[in-house]
């Protein structure tokens, strides 16, 4: 491995306003996660442009000592949009959360998706709206009694995963806000990817929605309840490594390793470059408790990505352009004199 | 031509009407440009339907093109027309109403059929004498079938040999103007260069309309002086472009790349095109999923250090008011160019109107000031696209340029100016190596704050939406901070007033019986109709505004020297109500019409003559 | 079957409006498709609200002799929402162009279908911004020039019915303009199903991207070219019907009845009432000229609509509420009597 | 209870303030509630933080509750407080200054501990010598020990017992203001019904607490006696609540269903949260994916006859603008409530301010008028509310009715009016049977369409954003129709006028030195500014606007009886620049504040002092 050329620590990224998250709310672990990827990741600190909207999340920015852009509700995924665009130069990372991204930023979200725009966008899923404190969200599960819905939803939540991949999307990863270790890695193949990189942090709302995760997230059932997926490795879980999934027909199924003659070399290899979205939609979909929920980087395909399109595109026309500036331009075409 | 005697005219208004699927666009386009190369000023009008094909032969169907020709300074498309060509009967009865008493109207008689009679509305076989069109100079010409019978030998199909009977009615006008036809050879040449057949059928009917009309006594003959205009190099724009290449060279002179985030719209959508072509000058483009996300890119790309701009019109500017808001307590420089259009809601998209103002002026939350500019010639669009810029940047701030469908789609001629001769845009973009304080504003008396581009290493900042503490530009809850925040924000709009020019007084600078006061497109029929009463003796004047907010400084000053004032716009009244909020003490007479259609001189001297007259 | 209440014939449902739009447009033939159907379903004419926003396909309430709304662009969605909600008794329809659903509208676009609201939206996809006079649309094919893409665009566009499903959709057709026939068919069924029903219709816009869709709605070609689906029916297709669709692992394959030991029973049959969406994809996302495109009603799932759930709530709260108006509201909880 | 001499007060305010955790919010209400009950006249001022729960310890945590009783009528929750309770150092630097001189100080003294002095910015270890409070009646309790103390015998942990010690703050000013304690208890009882452990302890803190008091010398006692107000049966009510309550009752009485589409918003999110909790009544609540939808959802429901209404703040209603216009141009019925807040982007938005007004007036696209009334006490939110939905039923109109956070958050008494004694709304619904003309307008002056309801068979039509012909609704780009319908939406407006109460003069009927103008929620400070200088003999009167679009019949007449004028708002001058279009022959003085607070009596009187002295 080549030698970095920064030697940044975590501290580096901190800024010097105070955190003003809830005491226990999950926004602080994946705010030491991002400092933490950031610090390993060899880019310099001048050229992160961190953009978001509102929301408790969206108060990210302010913690960090980069260049950051706190917007408007909902506007993130635009803002960033077009300073990405400006500027494929920087490292642009939008951080948002259910509401920012999937209500009032839904626009944003499905069409800089479409488009492949180099973004990391950072979606702390907490399944509600904090900072208004406690309305339900697109992504809250059905009948779940908020302020707004006080006899429980009516609404479908989305699965974030099935509107990225239904929204075109190259780049899809899940991660918990407390799993630093495992949040860094992600973190980084999804600065790596050259695309829209999603990443859903399953975060906890210690106040408004308190475990809403916890099925899932707990350190104790880890093993049972979720798999972390590597591309080109067998899609390995359980409590002693002994689950894995196969194909069955067009869905997928769980068995045991060593049971029925299953051997490891049974089970389906994750293969996160495939552009076909089929499995991967399948994968994203998986849910507790008939099957373990994936983690890890579910799918990376390759893409052009808008903005290196766009600067291909002006490279290309300039290379045999005639109109090299204004003067140009102003005296092209038909122009006449008036010479009274 | 020199069969007949030419009669020298000053002034010629053409209007082009027929189906939309006739070419009048294309039709009337070709000949004002032609007259343009000829030395002519020039001004048009196109008048489209809201649908992109209406019904054939149906009065809603019908598009029409205005040409406006002089050898004077021309400053409108003309209220009435000398000539009308109707290619059908929608087309006359949707137009006749245009035409200057005693004036030429040119009819395809071979449209002229029941059916077609018909469905215009017409209830008898002649709409001539139904319309009382006699004391009018009629020419039934048959056009259709002299266009098919010019075609024959070239064995082309029917509806190809028709589809170029608009190219007849432009030989009969080209020949009654004695215009070359070059002009249009050149045009047909490079545009079909592949199809040499096409190229020559439109030759030979071109031709065989100048001839027909060469051939018909019945036509009048007039032949337009070239046009005594500042001498140099002039190209003829419509608004939308010179919008597009004033803020290119802005961008330009300030050394900084080009962004425009944008949605398209009616009538602002071409602002967009104009700029996607420019790939070779490297502007970027970003069509935008809608309006919102417009402008959020925009700004993003202000963040990163470009000269950012959003275009759209009325509907649009609503979607963009929450965004614009944080364009101003972000203090980044950005345009908003705002093409009106005819409300309110979707109202009258292809129809012009001024009736944004107010929604430019206020329509964001909270306090929230931004500077506010209008042009008032498609030409000068390209002045003023260019001062919103200077503007943005030299200000920090969001700017709103405001034009309208009347200056969007019309033309005129637009002196170059050589790009040495434009002023240096200075951007306040932070050095690296110095303490960078967000919001710690300028000792140059403009208080701006300065412009930290990301990827400069050591001015990391954050910046958004809530209310900023003064100099760091940290989050404040602070009440004494935001006060003066807000002070500040709208201490800074008001010194862009710095190098806003004075307001200019046309016609007696000393004053007189009436201030005419208009701003933004209404200038050429303003300007006409003062012109036209002075020369009749009438002690009236002009002030015309470009700059809405902050005001020029000697507003005062001038309107203290009339006895009357009148403000004039297409609105029910906005202008004069801003007015009476910054100009309290004078009294304002009002004239507005709300029609979706420029101003005629006709009615505003009648009016101007009323005010005068006390009625 | 029951005998119909209404004797209505499509002339019934012919506003008194003049049709504007281009001669050849791909419009005149939905809206012929849709008064049939509308004819045949036996709906009273005074309950269906037909509301659209804005572009030439938007015009289409003016030309309906039922209650209509033309909104304003993008906002069919939002507005049809609230219609069917507030009276679940109307049959809304909503009309609307790729640019008016998938530009501006995508948001309301995406939530409709995740509420599942009782609403038939109808998509006309000429794959351009027809009304603007023709810049690209979120469907217009990758590199195609427009107006603003002179050289060619450099986005990825939508897949409709990827898109639909990303937002857990329930129900999904895809017909063409001029097949006015299987249209009618197509919209019966759009109607009959309770939720979210899309249809994309290709459309062609002479004017401004005229034979976009020519490669497969070419009648000459079609049978090789499209696979109309039915519920219960094998997926066979081709000039001799001698095509058909197989399961190759997680992929669709064709194959030809008749070789290789194919026969009639190996075909898939249809199952648009799966709930997995994982298939339905596959099926959605076929397309020439490897595969055929399918066509007629991909999915059609079975799932509360929200605007019955809101009613239902309502009624279930009101059962057992003290307080039955305004009075007792008022004089609840915790007042007190002045009395000086 | 008879052991000390109680002092009769008209009038005192008490400050609760503490961390964002220690829950002063409730602590205030359980006050306010009690004394409500009690008999006083109320008014209450929630100041919490943007943040769920900001930093522990620091002045930007800081949590408080101002609650002012009076057994006359109140206004305002009072300038100054009498009594501040300050759970820890950071609760008193932020509030210090907002003690009346020599007023009392209740600091829990066990928090006042070096880490929590520095994390409140205090630079000594004595902050009320560094602060120089020596004048104030500090009382330094050891209530957090204390409240240790009382429960340990509970065996609940630690951190369960800390939690109550706002209890024991609650428990002393219980007994300063010799409140009964069976309010307290009973919320307790019922909300921890399946916890009586807690219940007992609450009790026993809130108790203990008292005793503390009764047993300190150092206390001041008060007794504030029942207000002098209205006979009736009453609630207390926040703004919020109010105009949800007065929603539903217009609905009531027009006999619609009520459907409200909303996105959550500070602080306007409490009004589509109590709608939610109304499924009893029927209500139909959309939580909508953003404000767009929002407003839509709302004008489809309208579409569907409903009484539809939207509720947003500045930022919401900025994105509501384009709709807004489409609601304009289909003549139907929405209420569109705007809950203003700290501008302009983000801003404050956890603070009050005044300063959408013209973003309500004129923030949409083209001639696009829209009635706007503004509520001015907690209470009458629900009587513009019902009067909001009243003009938008019976004048086929959107309105936009305008509260603020200071409204919204807020509680006064509300005196509870039957139903039967509220005005029937009769909405325009048109019937089946008769010829259906969409646009023709009714002949009761009032200038409406009839609103045709889908599902009623024979009534089918289209409606739309395009502009519409006269009475068949049919689209229409014919230019004089344009004006007429333009000219015909603004007299409807203007009709609205008809039920417009006049001006209330509150003072002297007959004029005087000054008059002071104001809207909206300002009302309380300034009449209470007025009365008090006018028992000081200054010849003062307020003018206070409830309508502002249009405006009073009046108004002309009412400011003519004045020498000398003061427009006073938490904004830049919003009120004041639309009284100058609309009444531009008067002299106005202008008194505005932009800091997220409301006025204070002491600062409008030393104003108003200084413009009659002419300062
Ligand atoms: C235009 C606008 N609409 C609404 C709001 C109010 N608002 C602020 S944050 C938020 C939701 C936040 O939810 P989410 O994005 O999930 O963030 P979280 O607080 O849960 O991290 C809302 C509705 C706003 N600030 N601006
Ligand atoms: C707020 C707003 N933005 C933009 C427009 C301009 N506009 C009208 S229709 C349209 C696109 C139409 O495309 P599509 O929905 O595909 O309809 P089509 O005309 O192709 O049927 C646009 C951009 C508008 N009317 N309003
Ligand atoms: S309210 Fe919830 S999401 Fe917001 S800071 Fe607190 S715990 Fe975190
Ligand atoms: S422009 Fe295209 S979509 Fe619009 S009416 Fe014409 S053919 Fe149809
Ligand atoms: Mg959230
Ligand atoms: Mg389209």
């Amino acid at each position: 491995m080549a030698e970095k050329k920064y030697n940044y620590t975590p501290k580096d990224f901190k800024s010097d306003q105070e955190v003003r998250w809830c005491p226990g709310c999950g926004d602080h672990a994946i705010l030491n996660a991002i400092q933490k990827a950031m610090a390993e990741l060899d880019i310099a600190k001048e050229d992160y442009a961190i953009i978001s909207g509102i929301g408790c999340s969206s108060r990210f920015p302010y913690y960090m000592e980069t260049y950051g852009f706190h917007g408007i509700h909902g506007r993130a995924g635009a803002i960033a949009s077009g300073t990405k665009t400006a500027n494929p130069k920087l490292s642009v990372w939008q951080i948002t959360g259910d509401g920012d991204a999937l209500a009032i930023g839904g626009n944003h979200f499905i069409h800089e998706i479409r488009r492949n725009i180099d973004l990391n966008i950072i979606l702390f899923n907490n399944e509600i709206y904090g900072l208004t404190k406690g309305q339900y969200s697109p992504t809250t599960k059905y009948g779940h009694k908020t302020k707004t819905s006080p006899f429980g939803t009516v609404e479908t939540p989305f699965k974030i995963g099935q509107l990225a991949i239904g929204a075109m999307g190259t780049f899809f990863a899940r991660t918990i806000d407390g799993y630093v270790k495992e949040s860094v890695e992600v973190y980084k193949e999804a600065e790596a990817h050259r695309g829209t990189s999603l990443v859903e942090v399953l975060e906890n709302c210690v106040i408004y929605n308190d475990d809403t995760h916890a099925d899932i997230t707990a350190k104790a059932t880890r093993k049972q309840r979720q798999i972390w997926l590597k591309n080109g490795e067998p899609m390995i879980f359980g409590e002693n490594d002994d689950k894995g999934l196969v194909l069955n027909g067009f869905k997928l199924k769980v068995v045991t390793i060593g049971e029925n003659g299953i051997t490891k070399d049974d089970i389906l290899v994750h293969d996160s470059h495939e552009e076909d979205p089929i499995l991967h939609l399948a994968l994203s979909n998986m849910k507790y408790p008939e099957m373990p929920v994936a983690f890890g980087v579910i799918r990376e395909t390759k893409k052009m990505t808008y903005d290196a399109a766009v600067e291909a595109q002006i490279a290309e026309v300039q290379a045999t352009a005639k109109i090299k500036n204004m003067n140009d331009l102003l005296t092209s075409g038909e122009t006449w004199t008036v010479n009274n | 031509m020199d069969k007949k005697s030419r009669i020298e005219k000053e002034d010629v208004v053409i209007r082009f009407a027929g189906d939309s699927g006739d070419g009048m666009q294309l039709t009337g386009t070709l000949f004002s440009d032609t007259s343009a190369l000829f030395g002519n000023d020039v001004a048009t009008f196109p008048d489209y339907p809201a649908e992109i094909r209406a019904p054939k032969g149906t009065v809603g169907g019908v598009s029409g093109f205005q040409v406006h020709i002089s050898h004077n300074k021309v400053h409108t498309p003309g209220d009435y027309a000398d000539v009308l060509i109707a290619m059908n009967p929608a087309a006359l009865k949707a137009n006749e109403i245009w035409v200057k008493p005693g004036g030429t109207i040119i009819a395809d008689i071979d449209t002229f059929i029941e059916k077609n009679l018909k469905k215009a509305g017409y209830k008898t076989l002649d709409p001539f004498t139904e319309d009382h069109l006699e004391s009018f100079n009629v020419i039934k010409a048959p056009i259709s079938s002299l266009t098919q019978e010019t075609l024959k030998p070239t064995g082309l199909d029917n509806k190809t040999i028709l589809r170029s009977k608009n190219m007849f009615a432009l030989g009969i006008v080209f020949n009654i103007y004695s215009r070359p036809l070059d002009y249009a050879h050149n045009f047909f040449a490079t545009k079909f260069a592949k199809k040499p057949q096409i190229v020559e059928a439109n030759d030979m009917v071109i031709k065989a309309g100048f001839n027909y009309a060469e051939n018909t006594h019945a036509l009048p003959s007039y032949r337009v002086e070239p046009a005594k205009i500042e001498n140099g190099l002039y190209r003829n724009i419509n608004g939308n472009k010179a919008t597009a290449w004033g803020l290119i060279a802005a961008a330009e002179k300030a050394n900084l790349p080009l962004f425009c985030g944008s949605y398209p719209i009616t009538p602002a959508t071409e602002i967009l095109q104009y700029l996607s072509d420019r790939k070779d000058l490297g502007v970027k483009t970003f069509q935008a999923e809608d309006e919102i996300a417009g402008i959020c890119t925009a700004i993003g790309a202000s963040f990163a250090g470009h000269l950012a701009v959003t275009t759209t019109s009325g509907p649009g500017l609503a979607l963009k008011t929450e965004a614009a808001g944080l364009a101003v307590i972000t203090e980044l420089p950005l345009v908003i160019v705002n093409v009106q259009r005819g409300g309110p809601s979707t109202g009258l998209p292809t129809k012009t109107e001024q009736a944004d103002l107010m929604q430019a002026l206020y329509a964001r939350n909270g306090e929230s000031p931004m500077p506010v500019i209008a042009a008032s010639t498609p030409g000068n669009c390209f002045d003023y696209a260019f001062e919103a810029a200077r503007i943005a940047i030299e200000h920090m701030t969001p700017v709103i340029l405001l034009t309208d469908g009347f200056l969007a789609n019309g033309t005129s001629p637009m002196l170059i100016k050589n790009m040495d001769t434009l002023p240096v845009i200075t951007p306040k973009i932070a050095k690296e190596g110095k303490e960078y304080l967000p919001y710690k504003r300028s000792d140059d008396g403009l208080m701006t704050r300065e412009w930290g581009v990301p990827g400069t290493p050591g001015l990391e900042h954050r910046i958004g939406g809530l209310e900023k503490m003064a100099v760091t530009g940290n989050v404040s809850y602070v009440p004494s901070n935001h006060q003066l925040m807000t002070d500040e924000r709208q201490a800074k709009v008001e010194q862009v007033v710095a190098k806003v020019p004075d307001l200019q007084i046309e016609g007696n600078p000393d004053g007189g019986d009436l201030l005419v006061v208009g701003w933004g497109s209404t200038y050429g029929h303003l300007l006409d109709t003062v012109t036209e009463m002075r020369d009749e003796d009438v002690n009236v004047s002009l002030a015309h505004f470009n700059y809405i907010n902050p005001l020029p400084k000697n507003v005062a000053d001038v309107f203290s020297k009339f006895k009357k004032i009148v403000v004039c716009e297409i609105n029910s009244g906005q202008f004069v109500n801003y007015l009476k909020i910054n100009h309290q003490n004078f009294e304002y007479n009002q004239y507005n019409k709300v029609q979706g259609l420029p101003f005629t001189v006709a009615e505003l001297k009648e009016e101007f003559t009323n005010i005068l007259e006390d009625k």
